[in-house]
């Protein structure tokens, strides 16, 4: 599997080599297969930490900082206690201590623990604080404003990050000698990851021993943090997540809060649940920061890419990690830089969201290019392909690039030959048009997973790996490959994830997930079953090599009448079972995906308003493990993409850095009615392994809806959401003399 | 819609009845000066004994009258299928059937619900027989982290049980009442048009 | 949300008597959607709420051929309502528009004509405005981008209530009782500018009930209500307009024309009625209409766009009140 | 460009072993970073893990740059060093 982003850099272990079955031998792999929570996730059974009740539990709740910018001066707990059913109150600054400050609203102050939740309310709002409220940054143009008041310790603004390709290239050259030339200045907005079920956690201690129902997308950090938080033994914590509602990169770790759940438990003597508010979940729990660029690109007479030159910002609020890398590397510019500054202002600080950086890159670089091909006069994705990256030494390209195979078929299922040339001449104020963008993604895995397979001797196997399914599917990945390893149906393997007493599997983060669990799991069972075999074989007086598992059945390879049913090999086991080990091998995963999209869109000039009509994918993901659940991630991923490129937009008000839209009413998230038709074509390549999916599907869809609107009005937006003030206003511009 | 019953169950007048001015209860036409000497019966602001009817089980609890009918019959009944999300009437991961309508949960007063029926996703299977509608989900993958789930099944099931037959359309705006972060709306609305989905069996 | 007392009352009688003078430490429940949000995000904080569910919830038909809605009326029955739907377009329209099902399901017609603004500065406890008493509007020099686009503060709210916008429209009356009875105002004159009641937004007093909406017969006039959104499934309009056009074949006789989501009442259109009186409906008559309109307008430093909208939701209520299809 | 950068998310022995981010818990130490260009970018979300926050005990902020030698409350435990 050696390509280009997943070179063989170490000699695989040794042991046998590894594969996965034929593919016409797979009962289960590649197929659609369902979700195996679903019933339990449909009928309400499904037990969430939010839905967690312990013996004795307190509520927990914070008292959150109003102000965006402020010094603690005092706090004062008790009158928290006063109120009937609290137990904990306990102040988390230390108002003559370094940490008195307040740099983004939400932050936490102090906390309480009660029998009920309404207690809990009350007796937040019971304690006394006093605060210095400082002048806060509100916005990237202030931060970067002369006369701004410096917030951060080392000025409001980073240093600068050169990048230059080739070293010393002279970019002012290559746009002078570009035959059209491009310059704007484009922008995308903050947004929220708003997971549904907010952070949080329920800590119980057991003396010095803790165990921790966490809603976490990686438990093995969750026990990480929280020993080191509390300064325990790692073995002393257990953190256990059986279902999550959602994290989209914001759920790497315990959190605050559910380090504070586990002090007020200690303080209350009992277990005290802490599960953050709709409003505390879109301060405190990260963000995609946006992104700013001024760009100057350039393309020769022939539609080649010359040059890109940009100057870049964005803030991911009180923490660095704003940046993005522009051109969005699908398209080969022949020189091209990038000058980026973070800026900080006092807003919660931005955490990985699904596919960091890239659907920001992605949006500006295929705006740019979309505008280069308007300027050659030439159709977007005929510039596009001349643009992509040559192929291999073989005339090959890569497995990780195939866009010049995707764009011609997506472009075939739009019907890209009907689409305008330039804007929608037709009458009535609803324009049609269509524009295009592609993706790419490296996922991969880490080689540190493990995972331990049991074989029962009454036929029952039980997988256990320390991974958690955060509604990607896990568990019914886990199940299946077990299950197609074992030759048995998926109900008699039992999938046991979420426990951070399982072995080793790394948070579920960078679409990597797959490619760490899928040969973990394989190999696991590969193991379990090879010993099964060893103990059968002699009975059918066979070498082991020669048996295989299959149709419910251990049977001989050539002979498939000679053998037994899985339960009558199992019960050689006597009472004792099989316990088999796996680790992560190279070869049965890889990393690396490619994508394409195209959005066909209706944009009614008379008010601004977009809808999308209808979306096309192609997408590869190499081997696909569940089908249903694979297309479920690109649906998923379009879908949130559109979110990004129309509605979602953390909202700061500009004179007190207070967001004004810290709910799901005015955070607008897309629902039922604005979803479009969506047609996927997931691209099968089996002999790749798998490789993890859950973040390309969401990086180009914005930038594919932006040219199609371009497309339907003649008018340019370059920057997100692409509200309707903003269509109107750059139609508005059109008509004054060009948005170009 | 029926009228409601004055006297709701539940309320234990002998403790909880407040008898707020002078006079008795009046009767006839609201006069100039009727309001006046008015009895006003209050309970609360402690708790209440009320009575719930879910899934067609009467649950006795005692609750703030500011408590919601979701946290009600969430943090009290520990019945958790529905889920608090926005808990500001915008995302419809509370949705319960109350009276063959669909409300949401966290924005109605769980005191308010005396005398009700009042259905939540687990009270849609029959044993370990799903309900059309879950297997519906379950079969179009209209779930994923499942967060939404109990909410949009229990839109779903509503939906179809006046309208068995919905075009694409109807369904969409029957389901506009909830939201899923994960994106699944493609397949809900796949798993609400399965004419499996309408079934036979009614609430 | 704070702790409250809570009432049942069976009648108008007992809610009037347990309402008192005071603003906002007794409030009448009724679907709970708006005044349940106020009160978990403590803008509200009533130390009793009064049941108003119980009121009256019928329509029924007056002797002279209109109307009459008790306030109780879910949004749901009055949409689906077949002599509303027939008689009132306007209304019927509006009310399918609202929220969501779920929404439409619980809330009423008297909640919905009665809802606090949807100004995200007045709903955040965290911003003293000046309609809770603070000292300064924040939407002036701040996020304004769904704020009010005529009516020059000082306090630059929309009206949230989308049934307002046809009820005027419609020439309705809205009946309200109180503890020194029952009285009639018109839908117009209910809704009051910031400069008359900057804590509230209409004439009612803290004590009275607004119990149901009388609306006249609708004779010969055409109505509609076209409202502009941006998010399908679930948003509040940005713009949108109620027109009630009284025809004499296929002349406008005369014409009133209501914009919502643009100004802190509901905004009647004079100059766009005139600009109807005598005309045919036609996508020329409709711009015309709707360019007088939005003539003087005032937008905020974010809103003009909404100037735009405003414009079309009235060419397209006209259009859509005269049978001509709009997009 | 997976979980972004190697080059912008290098932890190092010179600083605190309390330093976090995302490819810590989620990459492994045999597959390769990716690509070219997409290596530098910075789109990393660092934490403490003592805080669990972007904010360290000091209450200043967490970055690869500060959370080095010579901050009062960095750490550098050998055995954690990697």
């Amino acid at each position: 599997m050696a390509d280009e982003q997943n070179p063989p850099a170490a000699p695989p272990p040794s042991g046998p080599a590894r594969t996965w079955p034929p593919v016409a031998d797979r009962a289960l792999l590649g197929k659609p297969i369902r979700r195996i929570d679903g019933p339990d996730k449909s009928q309400g059974k499904a037990k969430y930490t939010y839905d967690i009740v312990r013996p004795g539990m307190l509520y927990g709740r914070l008292l959150s900082s109003p102000h965006p910018y402020a010094v603690v001066k005092s706090i004062d707990v008790t009158p928290a206690l006063k109120v009937p059913g609290v137990k904990a109150a306990i102040a988390l600054k230390d108002p003559a201590g370094p940490t008195a400050k307040i740099w983004y609203q939400g932050e936490e102050v102090a906390a309480v623990a009660a029998t009920t939740e309404e207690a809990a309310e009350d007796a937040v709002r019971a304690i006394k604080v006093e605060y210095e409220i400082l002048p806060a940054l509100a916005t990237v143009e202030q931060s970067m404003s002369a006369n701004a008041p410096v917030n951060f310790p080392k000025g409001n603004v980073s240093a600068e990050r050169l990048t230059l390709r080739p070293d010393k290239a002279d970019v002012e050259a290559a746009l002078k000698a570009s035959a059209h030339i491009v310059e704007g200045t484009y922008s995308t907005q903050v947004q929220t990851h708003t997971s549904l079920e907010t952070h949080g956690g329920i800590c119980e201690w057991n003396g010095e021993k803790l165990t921790a129902w966490v809603s976490t997308q990686a438990v093995h950090a969750t026990r990480d943090g929280l020993s080191r938080a509390l300064q325990m033994q790692q073995s002393d914590v257990h953190v256990i997540t059986d279902y999550m509602g959602g994290g989209f990169g914001s759920k790497l770790g315990p959190d605050v809060q559910v380090v504070i759940a586990a002090k007020l438990a200690k303080e209350a003597g009992a277990p005290v649940k802490l599960m953050l508010t709709r409003k505390e979940e879109h301060l405190i729990t990260g963000n995609r920061p946006s992104a700013y660029a001024k760009v100057k690109a350039g393309v020769d007479a022939q539609g080649k890419l010359t040059a890109f030159d940009a100057e870049t910002w964005g803030t991911g609020g009180a923490g660095q990690g704003a940046g993005f890398n522009i051109p969005y590397p699908v398209y080969a510019f022949g020189v091209l830089r990038q000058r980026h500054k973070d800026v900080f202002i006092n807003a919660g600080p931005q955490r990985a969201m699904r596919a960091p950086g890239h659907p920001q890159a992605c949006f500006i670089t295929e705006v740019v290019v979309d505008e280069l091909a308007d300027r050659l006069r030439m159709d977007p994705l005929e510039l596009r392909m001349r643009n992509l990256p040559p192929a291999g030494p073989d005339g090959q390209d890569l497995p990780t690039q195939q866009w010049r195979k995707y764009f011609p078929m997506a472009a075939d299922k739009i019907g890209w030959s009907r689409r305008h040339a330039t804007a929608d001449t037709g009458s009535g104020p609803i324009k049609r048009g269509m524009g295009c963008a592609a993706n790419r993604w490296a996922g991969g895995g880490s080689n540190r997973t493990r995972a331990a397979c049991e074989i029962l001797p009454d036929g029952g196997v039980v997988m256990r790996i320390g991974t958690q399914d955060i509604g990607t599917g896990t568990r019914t990945l886990v199940a299946m490959i077990t299950a197609e390893t074992m030759g048995l149906p998926l109900t008699a393997v039992k999938a046991a994830i979420g426990d951070s007493e399982y072995p080793w599997a790394p948070g579920s983060g960078g679409s990597t997930t797959v490619g760490s669990i899928s040969p973990t799991v394989r190999i696991a069972a590969e193991n379990a079953r090879d010993a099964l075999f060893a103990k059968v074989a002699p009975s059918l007086r066979v070498e082991p090599a020669a048996l295989v598992a299959k149709d419910g059945r251990v049977q001989v390879k050539d002979n498939p009448a000679k053998g037994m049913t899985w339960k009558e090999a199992c019960r050689l086991l006597g009472v004792q079972p099989i316990s088999a080990d796996g680790a992560w091998q190279q070869g049965l995963s890889s990393s690396g995906t490619s994508g394409v999209q195209f959005a066909d869109v209706e944009v009614d000039i008379e008010t601004g308003i977009t809808r999308v009509k209808r979306v096309v994918c192609v997408q590869d993901c190499g081997m696909i493990v569940d089908r249903i659940t694979a297309e479920s991630q690109v649906y998923g991923g379009i879908i949130m993409g559109i979110g990004f490129a129309l509605f979602e937009h953390r909202i700061l008000d500009r004179n007190t850095a207070k967001m004004v839209n810290p709910n799901m009413e005015f955070y607008l998230l897309p629902g039922m009615s604005d979803i479009p038709e969506i047609d996927i074509t997931l691209i099968d390549q089996p002999e790749r392994g798998p490789v993890g999916l859950g973040e390309p599907p969401t990086i180009s869809t914005a930038a594919a809806i932006a040219n199609a609107i371009a497309n339907a009005t003649g008018a340019r937006v370059r920057s997100l959401p692409l509200t309707p003030a903003a269509v109107l206003a750059a139609l508005h511009e059109e008509r004054s003399g060009g948005t170009r | 819609m029926a009228p409601r019953k004055k006297d709701q169950p539940g309320f234990s007048r002998r403790t909880f009845l407040k008898t707020v001015g002078a006079g008795g209860v009046a009767a006839g036409v609201l006069g100039p000066k009727a309001a006046e000497g008015q009895a006003v019966k209050a309970v609360g602001p402690g708790a209440v004994p009320i009575q719930l009817n879910i899934n067609g089980k009467v649950h006795r609890l005692e609750v703030e009258p500011r408590v919601t009918l979701l946290d009600a019959v969430r943090n009290r009944l520990n019945i958790t299928g529905v889920k608090r999300v926005c808990d500001r009437g915008a995302c419809g991961a509370c949705t319960m059937i109350v009276d063959g309508e669909t409300v949401y949960a966290c924005s109605t007063l769980a005191i308010e619900m005396q005398g009700k029926m009042i259905r939540t996703v687990e009270g849609l299977a029959e044993g370990t027989v799903l309900h059309p509608v879950q297997q519906a989900f379950c079969e179009h993958d209209g779930l994923m982290c499942g967060f939404c789930t109990p909410g949009f099944v229990t839109a779903t099931v509503a939906l179809l049980e006046k309208n068995s037959k919905p075009t694409k359309e109807q369904a969409r705006r029957a389901l506009d009442g909830n939201i899923c972060r994960c994106g699944t709306y493609a397949r809900v609305l796949e798993a609400a048009l399965d004419p499996k989905a309408s079934g036979v069996r009614r609430g | 949300m704070k702790a409250f007392a809570y009432v049942n009352a069976a009648n108008e009688k007992e809610a009037i008597a347990a309402l008192g003078p005071e603003r906002g430490r007794m409030l009448p429940l009724a679907g709970g959607m708006d005044l349940l949000a106020l009160m978990k995000d403590y803008v509200a904080q009533p130390e009793r709420l009064v049941n108003v569910k119980n009121l009256d919830r019928t329509v029924a038909k007056t002797p002279d051929g209109g109307l009459r809605i008790g306030a109780a009326v879910t949004l749901a029955a009055l949409a689906q309502h077949a002599d509303v739907r027939r008689l009132y377009p306007a209304l019927a329209e509006a009310a399918a528009e609202v929220g969501t099902p779920q929404i439409r399901n619980v809330g009423t017609l008297g909640g919905n004509l009665n809802q606090r603004p949807r100004c995200w500065y007045f709903r955040n406890e965290e911003f003293p405005c000046l309609k809770k008493g603070g000292a300064r509007c924040f939407a002036v020099d701040g996020e304004n981008q769904f704020h009010a686009i005529f009516g020059d503060g000082p306090c630059h709210i929309v009206h949230p209530s989308s049934l307002a916008v046809p009820a005027i429209a419609l020439g309705a009356r809205f009946r309200i009782v109180g503890p020194a009875g029952e009285r009639e105002v018109t839908a117009a004159d209910y809704y009051v500018m910031p400069d008359r009641n900057l804590y509230g937004e209409t004439v009612l007093a803290p004590n009275e009930l607004l119990t149901h909406v009388i609306l006249p017969a609708p004779g010969t006039a055409k109505s509609a209500t076209y409202e502009v959104r941006f998010k399908q499934s679930h948003d509040w309009p940005l713009a949108m307009a109620s027109v009630a056009l009284v025809m004499n074949g296929q002349t406008i006789t005369s014409a009133r024309v209501v914009m919502g989501a643009v100004a802190p009442v509901p905004w009647r259109a004079e100059g766009a009625e005139a600009a109807l009186a005598g005309k045919r409906i036609s996508e020329a008559t409709a711009t015309a209409a709707a360019d007088a309109a939005v003539k003087g307008a005032k937008p905020m430093t974010q809103n003009g766009y909404k100037v735009q909208i405003a414009h079309t939701a009235v060419k397209r209520a006209i259009l859509k009140a005269g049978g001509i299809a709009v997009v | 460009m997976t979980h972004p950068t190697l080059a912008s998310r290098h932890v190092t022995p010179m600083h605190c072993s309390h330093l976090r981010h995302k490819g810590m818990y989620v990459t492994g130490d045999v597959t390769s970073e990716p690509n070219g260009f997409a290596d530098d970018i910075d789109a990393t979300s660092f934490w403490c893990v003592c805080t669990q926050k972007a904010f360290g005990p000091d209450g200043l902020p967490v970055t690869l740059e500060d959370c080095a030698t010579g901050r009062s409350c960095c750490n550098h435990d050998a055995a954690e060093a990697t």
